[in-house]
């Protein structure tokens, strides 16, 4: 037990490690590629009507992920209801 | 950017983030479950302090909404952990 | 005295996520779990994004937690270690 | 096992004014920080917290969850049917048909950094609503079925 603590140090130690050199070189808040932040912060606003830019990008610009999005919650219920319903008390089991 | 105002918000700022990790050292080290569920409530009351302090050094008063949100939503999952140990232990 | 404070979260950050693993109790578990959920909402706030701060916060705060006591009460709390 | 009186009556003060935070940050989802997802999830934690408050009581009667499903339906075919008005209208799928038309959310913002009026933003606070109201399902659903069927007779077999 011991010397797996001794593992686990050493790995959580060595990954830190990398992740401090790596992040070493970057500066922060100003990515190499930026050409479509400029283009959504430029023309977010006019083109969409709303000021909150977060918005205008997953409810306009990007939609198709929210679409996903709504589809994967919507098989969440649907899986969670398949798993449980022999767990209920079966008067709604017996309904349908 | 970030000194635009002058020090009492940031010395409370820094005051409360030291209190978290004296609340973290409760919550890690805790023996029994109570103390560690009362240490979790200190750190939510602290970074909702801590939310409004710096609400007040960004000047931006839409970041309030956030922490007014924390304030109330903090509640119910220590609702929660109470309901799970007192029907344990009574 | 933001790199100070950001410095103060991301080690406690590091220090639930690991005490989160490491945990054989599993409301334990659960209680640094919930810590580290707070904490990294509290990083998300001071890097100027309070959407995914909100989001977090309801998610995290409430329902993860619920989702968390119910099955703790289904399977029992002692980890069965081999 | 019944709750004690501070809970419940805490509970109950609180719940409205959780709901009305939730349906502030869905309304205002593209002025203010927020948006569908986060507000639906706000409203489902305050289900959440009348499911524990009056667990003594009938939960099927409380909440009922074939509501809850038809409601989110209800969201979902709205979230798709405001996508697919623009491909009647003549122009690409989930482009925006509302904006700068002077229609209902449909006055031109001025460009720079300012409050904003609430009647803005297109096709967006529709799209907010819907998955809003898709989100507040799902997750109660989620949480009263899980409760349900763990807990049968509400977590009284200790005492």
């Amino acid at each position: 037990m011991n010397r797996k603590n001794g593992i686990t140090v050493c790995i959580i130690a060595i990954i830190a490690v990398v992740l401090i050199y790596a992040q070493s070189g970057i500066s922060f808040g100003d990515p190499v590629y930026q050409d479509m932040d400029q283009y959504f912060l430029l023309n977010g606003q006019v083109q969409t009507g709303g000021n909150n830019i977060c918005t205008d990008v997953v409810f306009d610009f990007r939609a198709f992920d929210t679409l996903g999005e709504a589809t994967v919650l919507f098989t969440a219920v649907m899986g969670v209801i398949v798993i449980f319903r022999r767990l209920m008390k079966g008067e709604e089991y017996e309904a349908e | 950017m970030i000194l635009l105002f002058p020090e009492p918000f940031e010395i409370c700022v820094l005051v409360l983030a030291v209190l978290i990790l004296v609340a973290l050292y409760r919550l890690v080290a805790g023996p029994t479950s109570p103390d560690r569920v009362v240490a979790l409530d200190a750190i939510n009351t602290l970074v909702v302090g801590i939310m409004f302090a710096l609400g007040v050094i960004f000047r931006e008063n839409i970041f309030v909404d956030v922490a007014i949100l924390y304030a109330v939503l903090s509640f119910i999952g220590t609702i929660y952990y109470a309901w799970y140990i007192g029907g344990r232990y009574t | 005295m933001i790199e100070v404070l950001q410095i103060i979260i991301l080690i406690g950050l590091l220090l639930t996520a690991i005490l989160a693993v490491l945990q054989t109790d599993l409301l334990h578990a659960a209680v640094t779990l919930g810590a580290f959920s707070f904490l990294l909402a509290l990083e998300f706030y001071i890097l100027q994004a309070p959407d995914v701060a909100i989001a977090e916060a309801g998610i995290g705060a409430a329902l993860t937690t619920a989702i968390f006591i119910f099955a703790i009460r289904a399977v029992g709390r002692k980890e069965v270690t081999s | 096992m019944k709750q004690s009186n501070i809970v419940r009556i805490t509970a109950d003060i609180m719940f409205p004014f959780i709901m009305i935070f939730g349906a502030y940050v869905v309304l205002h989802g593209h002025l203010t920080p927020g948006g569908g997802f986060q507000g639906g999830a706000v409203m489902a934690s305050g289900v959440v917290l009348l499911l524990i408050a009056h667990c003594d009581k009938d939960i099927k009667t409380l909440i009922p969850t074939q509501i809850l499903k038809n409601v989110e339906t209800f969201g979902l075919l709205l979230f798709g049917l405001s996508a697919l008005a623009a491909v009647i209208l003549g122009s690409g799928f989930f482009t925006n048909w509302l904006v700068n038309t002077g229609l209902l959310f449909g006055t031109p913002v001025e460009y720079g950094p300012n409050p904003g009026y609430l009647n803005t933003g297109g096709v967006i606070p529709v799209m907010n609503i819907a998955v809003g109201l898709e989100v507040l399902a799902a997750l109660s659903v989620i949480a009263v079925i899980m409760f349900r069927s763990t807990e049968p007779d509400c977590g009284g077999e200790e005492q």
